[in-house]
């Protein structure tokens, strides 16, 4: 066995191992057992590091390493699995390792205390563990697999407190919704494998190459595929999940709903941009496009620090779909390690403020406030000077700004979708959501900078009580903030534009097998879109950056005054666009309706009052369709409605009495009526 | 530990039940084995013993004292003279109070040896109960010889005892101890250290030493929690302070300070220590002495009060008695420990299992005859 | 003497065909003694552990001494006597129960362990019916008793019956999955379940001196007898896992309101329990019949000798298990049954088999 | 899981030593064995030689007993009962009766008409004899036992064949004994 | 009589009709439950008795015996369910059951 | 022991509570042997001589209930004892016969719950503030307090008659 | 002979499943479905199928049975003798249930079914457990999965607060 394959066994069962001692022998550990899975996570940062050290000193970007076993032999067809082994995901492997350690190492002193700290340790080495199978996997079977087991514990780790009603409604919620991202996807591996037999991604490319599966089907699939991204990637319409997640512990945040969970999605459609159709490709654009700018918009008024990361996230996790819809999916994959870096920090940031804010509420006893709000901090530099100038150097990375990490990646990105709309300027939407996030993502940053750490603390009480960040806390603070800057994704080329650096030597773009863009051309059109595209994107930020400043840290705007003075529009965003009651209305009303609807059929039925019934029906009908048309159809149309279901419903009302015993009698009835049919 | 809830439902452990050591009724509110509440009910044995204390002469309460605390007689009549005593400001021969701390002592032996026995009953095992019963026979065959009765002695009387010691009786006593401290340790290795007893009792039924207090838990259950409160050398009465001897205290050994383990440890180790004493007020027993000589003619208190306490097996024993100066006590109260001991039940025994609240009942080693009167 | 043999035996006689009398005679004939074998058991086993629990305890036991017939010579009347009484005692049905269940379930109870022992070989060729899955077959009949608790514990109508039957039937259900599994790793080294065959396995000699017994095949298989032994007490509810009639919880758990017959039933059926589970641990791990000494005493005579031996020893031990151990919390006996015997039966199934593969 | 094997080492090792206890017993079962058959055995009385005037005192409590010919009828033990089971009713004799004398030549003033005791209900305490200046009533086993042997199986199918009627004259029979010439006659006490 | 195999057919034809008549029929879910379990037994004999008389092929068997796995694992939902739902709304009655329907 | 001490101090922290010497009944001296309180601020003196640092008063030896006479009021009498400086102190509150009513201590001592229900059954002393003021030894349905001096004993309980002669006794 | 044994176990199946599905008393029909479950573990025996006869026993009986038992216990008042239940469409459902039950009886009467004569097998285990290891490996695989699923969501689901 290959080398690498066996470092991947090793990185792939080591936080399994961890999670099974934690979870049976965790509280009589010594230390309630943190240490395994510390331990286990650490060894396959080691191990990972020591195999992207080996890839940087080659730079052979056709580094490629499988091994797979047969692991259901059916006669017919074999299930195989196994592990594939190229840079993709030898940088995964490592973004995943270090966002982990650093996650584990932060929780020490976060959890410290906690009743189930223990199995707070065994969910996070579940949830690696997991992680690593959805990098590692070459084959679907196992991707889907690690795919559900990453919403498991992504569940479970939301509702970690779930004492917490609202954290416990919050882990169902992500979970349910996932559910319906992974329908999409579950139907898309269906399709592939129907056609091509085989659940590996070579056999699949190569059965895409070969045209066993095309057109429809395959666009189909693809759509399919990019559901589950759209679920686990937190893209609208289902984002809605992502900052109700926020209830889980912060490092945990930090780990999974800034860096890799949520970036699986994105690592998923990187894996597959070779057999997304260009139609699926556009949606695929539109999708993350509408994502970007629609989540920055509901950032800007957030009040709670980490709801706002969150939708920062979803905003950029929306940047990186959009970027492998445009075509420039090495860009998205090149935002997803920075932006899981300085993501990742800003949590670990804001987690330490939290955990700052709640010790000195807890010392004034003031259990009136919220440690999450940022309207109740303020002036926090002067407490925690290495969290702020660690969270700014993470602002700027994903302000765009130059000299950090951002700015290479999102500038990748805007020039693959200037490339795309100036060649097909039909969707010149494209660019404009990416630089329109791009400015409101500055803005929105610099806005919790500013009203965290700067100005008069609004509760000097509680200020005076704020200690500095531990040392288990301020450990990954540093590291990560350090590695927002630009020099380390450059390397060994310092100079940021000259294309050298080792991650663009490393990965490189491939060809589409579905009559997507080609690698080359595709690298042509960006090179020519690249230099307006540096300035306009440097000037967007400058300019949010400015903006942010000019209400936020002079004050010279005030955001109060324009927020009176555009009401709806800060209603719009303050609500999150009303999604969630939109969901409530659409979806959750119509389902109590039409179950009052049943009901009342019943009611009717026994009743034997059928000709009252109907009238009461008709009414019931037309207020039924009036609100669910809010206005617009006019008297006559409702009642021509209600008359064509009535005479539907007539017919059903003898059927749908809600009991199964019912049912189940006029089955047998059938059953009897058939036999009889066939037997005379 | 996941506990399936099943429906509230009332029991009413008693007052015919095997393990609630007399005529006591638990009223216990159950969620599927767990008891969420519990309150005893008492009064089944209420025989107005201070009622008709007031109708009594002074000697004749003495046979009353006996049958409140029925497993500890001796003890029961050594408060009720040592108070007694101190009110008529009786001295009474040196062979007489070194006579007292025998009988007491053995009975302290004898009244351990019942809780200790019928607690390895309320937790299932047999054996032990019937090997320390006989050890008991043998405590109350020396009491047989010394003044004809096995369980009620009415033996102390104030200002001296009812019969002196028989011919033979010191021999027999030192027999009766060289034969039974060996067997101290086999009961231990056959109960207290069993890993099964252990399980069952250790860490459960956690009182803590403020809650005894607030409680007014005496005796072993008080220093099962870590208290070193013992009368014998915290206020010494009769002539208890010639005595070298030890007060075991709940450490925690097995689970934490306080749990059922803990007092049944206690008990164990104070079975040793009275032992102990024995032995040396058997070594310094005076050859001679009349113990009728200080006998008053007639009890007739002084008008007034006291509160005297004595240390029985179970806890502070308290005796306030008033007198108007006739021949009949005015008022006697009895400040029984077992009644303290009982009323914390509820406090600790809420939220275990039923076999658990059978196993912290045992453990404060209630009579009921001394919680009633 | 299996049914058809006895029939073919009638017909022998009489030259007819089968005949529905010579079913019903045959399974007289050998349903009986099966029954007599029970109930002397039960007999025996009682005198037997009211001595060791007198003896244990420094006590003597029932005696007849002196004037007067009392319990007969060194009390051996004393379980007559007691058998006699609950015959004769007036047997009391509560009012509140339900008293067509309440009449049902002893019988139920009784069942188990009377279908069970058709399957039990008491040495070479005394046995009923030698079925290929008779392990299996015997377990399940073990399992078959439950349903007859619960419904006695329900059908009384009392707090205390109720929790002893639900109390005994987690138990029971629970005791089964390790006994049950240590079995699974001996039928993995015999490779049937047939009884007979399993004993069969066990003749001849380990290292030259030690009888071929399973318990000395190898340490694991010696781990699986002490795991099904101690299951097989608490699946007959014996101390240290009596929780069901925890006497100073429950008064007497699931049989508090039986008195007379029904209650002589539950106690007969309570040590036909003991048989039988002792029984299958003899014939699974301590080779049924076979002789300790290999190769003497090894006719069929001494095989029932030896087999009804081995089996008494064992029944021996539960005693003095009893009279020696506290009980368990009922929590405390599902953890045992969980943590400690099923991870250590499943470890002990993969170590016979490594030990098969690898050693033996 | 060091825990987990450290608990089934203990469980295994305790309860051995306890069977091992047990099993001990077992063996020595002829020797230590405490079992009293009780028909045929009976208790032992523990024999005693004390001070307390009594040369031969036994102090057993069993039932109560009174030798009526040396009772004086003072009524001291009736007032020693705490639960007052013992009711006595004399009649005192005119000065020419003679009565008769005590066992220890105390002159008998007056006649016993009554000498009930409940056994049901006494208590044990042995408060009675203590005051009792002619000694005549003392649990069995006392210093007339050797006229009284020790009995303490006295159950009975009636409650009130628990009262011990020691004496009890009718009127005429009490007319009679105070008859000034007649001499006087021993009487038995009712129960024996 | 046992060597022919429509007797077993109709004792389980009577077993299938009898556990749908208690499926349709009770309110109770409990008995309901009882009825699917009739319903799967009458499967199962089918199951061996056609491969009884099918030339004895364990297929039949083996069917049964995943049948047998399939009620156990339905039995434990359903009466966890139907515990769960007794909590809840303090009935199994399955008509009273209907707080989906308002 | 130091019962003297202990009036002092309650005079000057409470010049209201400490009630007029009742003491001469049975010979005794309030401030010397006991310490006698008006009923009303008693609660307050009860915390305090619990919480107090040098009186530290934390254990409840005893409650006494006490019928002086016919014509004579109630008391109830307290024991305390102090685990920490093991000394004593003993409290009398005398209460009007015809309303007789203590506040409870049952916070400031829990085993006082139990002692207070004690004298409530056998006296009938009102506790105020008791969480559970209702009979503990005798059934509840019993009339009377029996450990009052005046106390007759009812001819009949439950249809049952109470035999006050024994039959063929007297 | 066997005709008497076997007629006996034929009338306790079908007559105890009447009970069930008749019975007033929900415990009643749970101790006539433990009747009827022993007559089908009879019938297994007639049809050569002994290890299938322990099965049912063990798992029908043993643990099925035990568990409805809980559940009824569970699920009414937990010292109520009465536990009674009713029924709704009985007409209807019995007039239907007697057609489906006549008309399953008339085809398998019907049927010419193609019988094929065998010898009882030596032994059933061994087969099974074969047929179990080669061809029916998936589903045996399925199963184990199902039933893990089944108890990890019975017990999740009968946690009360959940």
């Amino acid at each position: 066995m290959n080398i690498f394959i066996q470092y991947g066994l090793a990185i792939y069962l080591l936080p399994l191992a961890a999670f099974l001692i934690q979870i049976f022998w965790g509280r009589r550990l010594p230390r309630k057992g943190d240490w395994v899975s510390i331990g286990a996570v650490l060894l396959t940062l080691v191990l990972s590091t020591a195999m992207l050290a080996s890839l940087l000193l080659d730079l052979n970007p056709d580094f490629h390493q499988e091994a797979s076993f047969t692991w259901l032999d059916l006669g017919r067809f074999q299930i195989r699995v196994g592990f594939l082994m190229d840079t993709v995901t030898v940088i995964m492997l490592f973004v995943v390792a270090l966002i982990s350690s650093a996650s584990h190492i932060f929780s020490i002193k976060y959890m410290e205390g906690d009743p189930a700290y223990s199995r707070y340790y065994a969910y996070l080495s579940l949830f690696t563990f997991s992680m690593n199978g959805i990098v590692l996997s070459n084959n679907l079977l196992l991707l889907y697999v690690s795919w559900e087991l990453v919403g498991l514990s992504s569940y479970l780790l939301i509702g970690f407190w779930y004492e917490k009603p609202s954290a416990a409604l919050a882990g169902m919620k992500a979970f349910l919704t996932n559910r319906v991202g992974d329908i999409g996807f579950f139907i898309g591996i269906l399709l592939m494998f129907t056609a091509t037999g085989s659940f590996l991604y070579r056999d699949m490319f190569a059965g895409v190459a070969a045209g066993t599966i095309a057109g429809t089907t395959l666009t189909l699939a693809g759509i399919g595929l990019f559901m589950g991204a759209v679920g686990k990637s937190s893209q609208v319409p289902l984002h809605i999940w992502l900052p109700d997640a926020m209830e889980g512990p912060t490092p945990v945040s930090a780990l999974m709903h800034a860096a890799t969970m949520v970036a699986a999605g994105v690592f998923m459609m990187v894996r597959f941009f070779p057999i997304l159709t260009p139609d699926a490709l556009l949606v695929v654009a539109y999708i993350g496009g509408i994502t970007a700018l629609f989540a920055s918009l509901i950032a800007i008024t957030q009040t709670d620090i980490k709801k706002v990361l969150a939708y920062s996230t979803v905003s950029q996790l929306g940047y990186m779909i959009l970027a492998v819809g445009t075509g420039a999916y090495v860009a998205a994959f090149f935002h997803l390690v920075t932006h899981a870096v300085f993501k990742s920090n800003l949590f670990y940031g804001s987690g330490s403020v939290i955990h700052a804010m709640h010790h000195g509420l807890e010392r004034t006893h003031r259990h009136d406030l919220d440690p999450q709000d940022m309207r109740n901090m303020g002036g926090l530099k002067a407490k925690l000077p290495l969290t702020y100038w660690s969270m700014v150097a993470s602002t700027l990375a994903i302000a765009g700004i130059p000299f950090f990490s951002g700015f290479l990646s999102k500038d990748q990105i805007l020039a693959g979708t200037l490339a795309f709309a100036e060649h097909h300027p039909v969707h010149f939407l494209l660019p404009v959501f990416g630089f329109g996030a791009a400015l409101i993502t500055a803005f929105y940053m610099t806005r919790l900078i500013f009203l965290t750490f700067h100005q008069e603390p609004r509760h000097p009480e509680v200020f005076a009580q704020i200690q500095r960040a531990p040392f288990e806390m301020a450990l990954p603070l540093t590291i990560l903030g350090t590695g927002s800057l630009y020099v380390f994704y450059t390397l060994p080329s310092v100079n940021p534009f000259g294309g050298e650096g080792w991650f663009q030597r490393l990965v490189e773009a491939r060809d589409s097998l579905a009559g997507g863009p080609a690698a080359d051309w595709m690298a042509e059109q960006m090179h020519h879109a690249h230099l307006p595209t540096m300035i306009l994107s440097i000037a967007v930020a400058l300019a949010g950056l400015v903006l942010g400043w000019l209400m936020y840290g002079s004050r010279r705007i005030s955001a109060e005054a324009l927020a009176r003075r555009f009401p709806r529009l800060h209603d719009l965003s303050y609500h999150k666009f009303y999604v969630d009651e939109l969901y409530a209305k659409l979806l959750y009303d119509p389902l109590l309706k039409l179950a009052d609807f049943v009901g009342w059929l019943d009611w009717d039925w026994y009743d034997k009052k059928i000709i009252d019934g109907f009238g009461r029906w008709t009414t019931r009908i037309a207020r039924w369709v009036g609100t669910a048309d809010y206005d617009g159809l006019d008297q006559g149309l409702v009642d021509g409605v209600g008359r064509t279901l009535r005479a539907v419903g007539g017919g059903m009302q003898r059927l749908q009495t809600g009991r199964i015993q019912n049912y189940i009698l006029l089955a047998t009835a059938g059953v009897i009526i058939i036999l009889l049919s066939q037997v005379f | 530990m996941g506990i399936v809830h099943g429906e509230e439902m009332v029991l009413n452990i008693g007052p015919q039940h095997p393990s609630t050591h007399g005529v006591l009724r638990l009223h216990v509110q159950t969620d599927g084995e767990v008891v969420s509440h519990i309150e005893p009910v008492i009064g089944y044995l209420h025989r107005c013993f201070e009622k008709h204390c007031e109708h009594l002469t002074y000697e004749q309460v003495i046979p009353y004292t006996d049958r409140c605390d029925y497993i500890a007689s001796m003890n029961n009549n050594f408060g009720y003279v040592v108070a007694m005593e101190e009110f008529l400001g009786i001295q009474v021969p040196e062979r007489v109070e070194y006579i007292r701390v025998i009988m007491a002592e053995l009975n302290r032996i004898a009244s351990h040896l019942i809780a200790l026995g019928t607690y390895g009953l309320d937790v299932g095992a047999f054996t032990p109960f019937l090997y320390m019963f006989r050890d008991r026979e043998r405590i109350l065959d020396l009491f047989e010889l010394t003044c004809g009765a096995r369980l009620l002695y009415n033996y102390m009387w104030v200002g001296g005892l009812s019969h002196d010691l028989p011919v033979g009786f010191v021999d027999a006593c030192y027999r009766f101890l060289d034969d039974f401290e060996p067997n101290l340790k086999e009961y231990h290795d056959l109960l207290m250290y069993n890993k099964i007893f252990i399980e069952r009792t250790a860490d459960v039924g956690v009182l803590p030493a403020e809650v005894a207090i607030q409680y007014g838990v005496t005796g072993p259950n008080l220093r099962g929690s870590g208290v070193q409160w013992d009368l014998r050398k915290n206020e010494p009465y009769s002539i208890y302070d010639r005595f070298d001897f030890d007060i075991p205290v709940g450490t925690g050994q097995m689970g934490s300070v306080g749990d059922c383990w803990d007092r049944y440890w206690v008990r164990a180790q104070e079975m040793a220590e009275s032992v102990k004493i024995i032995r040396q007020a058997l070594q310094d027993l005076p050859a001679e002495g009349n113990v009728h000589e200080a006998l008053p003619r007639k009890v007739r208190a002084p008008k007034g009060s006291i509160y005297k306490r004595t240390e029985s097996p179970r806890g502070d024993l308290g005796y306030y008695i008033i007198s108007d100066g006739k021949g009949t006590p005015f008022r006697v109260k009895m400040r029984s420990p077992a009644f303290t001991a009982l009323s914390v039940l509820s406090e600790i025994a809420s939220g275990w299992m039923i076999s658990d609240v059978i196993a912290i009942l045992g453990s404060l080693d209630i009579v009921l005859g001394e919680i009633d009167r | 003497m299996t049914v058809d043999q006895i029939i073919r035996w009638f017909q022998s006689l009489s030259g007819s065909g089968e005949q529905a009398w010579m079913f019903l005679a045959a399974v007289v004939i050998t349903g009986l003694p099966l029954f007599l074998v029970l109930a002397t058991n039960a007999i025996v086993a009682v005198y037997v552990e009211r001595k060791v629990s007198a003896f244990m305890q420094d006590r003597i036991g029932p005696m007849g001494q002196g004037a007067g017939f009392h319990a007969g010579k060194w009390g051996l009347l004393q379980t007559v006597a007691d058998a006699l009484k609950l015959l004769l005692k007036e047997d009391v049905i509560p009012s509140a129960a339900d008293r067509k269940l309440f009449v049902l379930a002893p019988y139920i109870i009784f069942l188990a362990p009377f279908l069970a022992i058709a399957a039990i070989p008491f040495n070479q060729v005394l046995q009923v019916s030698d079925l290929n899955i008779g392990v299996f077959y015997v377990l399940a009949m073990g399992s078959f008793g439950v349903i007859g608790l619960i419904l006695a514990g329900w059908a009384s109508d009392n707090k205390w019956s109720l929790y002893g039957a639900m109390r005994s039937a987690a138990q029971i259900v629970s005791y089964e999955i390790p006994a049950g599994l240590s079995i699974i790793a001996v039928v993995m080294l015999v490779g049937s379940l047939n009884l007979q065959q399993i004993i069969e396995f066990q003749t001849g000699t380990r290292w030259g001196f030690l009888p071929n017994w399973v318990v000395f095949h190898n340490p694991f298989s010696f781990l699986a007898f002490f795991i099904y032994f101690i299951s097989s007490v608490a699946e007959v509810n014996r101390t240290p896992f009596d929780i069901p009639e925890a006497e100073s919880e429950l008064v007497a758990g699931f049989h508090t309101e039986y008195s007379g017959m029904r209650w002589a039933l539950f106690f007969l059926s309570e040590y036909a329990n003991m048989l039988i589970v002792t029984a299958v641990a003899v014939i699974v791990f301590l080779g049924g019949w076979t002789s300790p000494i290999p190769g003497l005493f090894a006719t069929a005579g001494w095989g029932l000798f030896w087999f009804l031996f081995k089996i008494g020893i064992l029944i021996l031990v539960m005693m003095w298990f009893r009279w020696t151990f506290p009980r368990l919390r009922v929590d405390q006996l599902m953890h045992v049954c969980w943590k400690v015997f099923i991870p250590l039966a499943m470890l002990n199934i993969f170590g016979v088999g490594v030990w098969a593969l690898g050693v033996g | 899981m060091k825990r987990w094997l450290v608990n089934i080492w203990e469980s295994v090792s305790t309860l051995l030593i306890g069977m091992g206890i047990t099993w001990r017993h077992l063996r020595r079962i002829r020797k230590g064995n405490v079992t009293l058959q009780y028909p045929e055995e009976t208790w032992p009385r523990p024999e005693r030689l004390i001070g307390f005037d009594h040369q031969h005192y036994n102090v057993i409590r069993s039932r109560l007993h009174v030798d009526i010919d040396d009772c004086i009828g003072c009524l001291k033990c009736e007032r020693a009962c705490p639960v007052s089971c013992i009711k006595i009713e004399t009649v005192k004799a005119p000065k020419e009766v003679d009565l008769g004398l005590t066992s220890h030549d105390t002159k008998k003033r007056l006649l016993v008409k009554r000498f009930d005791i409940d056994m049901s209900e006494c208590m044990y305490c042995n408060l009675c004899t203590y005051p009792c200046p002619e000694e005549c009533i003392y649990m069995t086993g006392g210093p007339n036992s050797h006229k009284h042997p020790i009995d303490y199986e006295f159950s009975e199918y009636d409650r009130n064949n628990l009262i011990y009627r020691f004496a009890a004259l009718s009127d005429e029979e009490v007319e009679q004994r105070l008859r000034v010439p007649a001499p006087p006659v021993t009487n038995e006490a009712s129960h024996d | 009589m046992t060597h022919s195999l429509s007797i077993y057919l109709l004792v389980a034809a009577i077993l299938f009709g009898l556990g749908v008549y208690a499926i349709m029929t009770r309110r109770n879910a409990i008995a309901i439950l009882m009825g699917v379990e009739l319903v799967l037994n009458a499967a199962n004999l089918n199951f061996v008795a056609f491969a009884r008389f099918g030339g004895m092929n364990s297929s039949g068997h083996v069917f049964a015996l995943f049948v047998i796995v399939l009620a156990a694992a339905e039995a434990a939902v359903a009466l966890a369910i139907i515990i769960n739902l007794y909590h809840n709304l303090h009935t199994i009655n399955v008509e009273e059951a209907s707080t989906l329907k308002q | 022991m130091m019962n003297a001490a202990v009036t002092e101090q309650i005079r000057e922290r409470f010049p209201q509570a400490l009630a007029e010497g009742k003491g001469d009944l049975f010979g005794e001296t309030a401030g010397e042997d006991f310490v006698a309180l008006a009923p009303e601020p008693w609660l307050d003196v009860a915390r305090w001589l619990r919480d107090d640092p040098a009186l530290k008063l934390d254990s409840l030896q005893c409650i006494t209930g006490v019928d002086l006479g016919p014509e004579q009021p109630l008391e109830v009498r307290y024991n305390l004892h102090s685990m920490l400086h093991h000394h004593h102190a003993e409290i009398r509150i005398v209460v009007p016969r015809e309303d007789p009513v203590v506040p409870s201590v049952a916070e400031v001592w829990k085993i006082a719950d139990w002692f207070e229900r004690e004298v409530y059954d056998l006296f009938g002393v009102t506790f105020t503030g008791h969480p559970n003021l209702k009979r503990i030894l005798l059934p509840e349905d019993w009339e009377g307090y029996p450990l009052r001096k005046d106390y007759t004993e009812p001819e009949t309980y439950h249809g049952i008659v109470v035999p006050k002669v024994k039959t063929g006794w007297e | 002979m066997t005709e008497v044994s076997f007629l006996f176990i034929l009338l306790l199946t079908v007559g105890s499943a009447l009970g069930v599905v008749l019975s007033r008393n929900l415990i009643y029909s749970a101790v006539f479905l433990l009747f009827t479950l022993l007559g089908i573990a009879g019938l297994y025996v007639f049809l050569w199928a002994d290890f299938l006869a322990g099965v049912q026993i063990a798992i029908y009986i043993g643990g099925i049975l035990v568990l409805i038992l809980f559940g009824i216990m569970l699920t009414h008042k937990i010292v109520s003798v009465n536990i009674s239940h009713s029924s709704l469409q009985r007409g209807v459902g019995g007039l239907l249930t007697l057609a489906l039950i006549a008309f399953l009886s008339w085809i398998a009467l019907r049927t010419p079914w193609r019988m094929v004569s065998s010898q009882e097998p030596l032994q059933t285990v061994g087969r099974i457990g074969q047929e179990l290891m080669t061809n029916f490996l998936l589903p045996f695989e399925v199963a184990s999965v199902l039933l893990l699923g089944a108890l990890i969501g019975a017990a999740l689901l009968s946690r009360r607060d959940t």
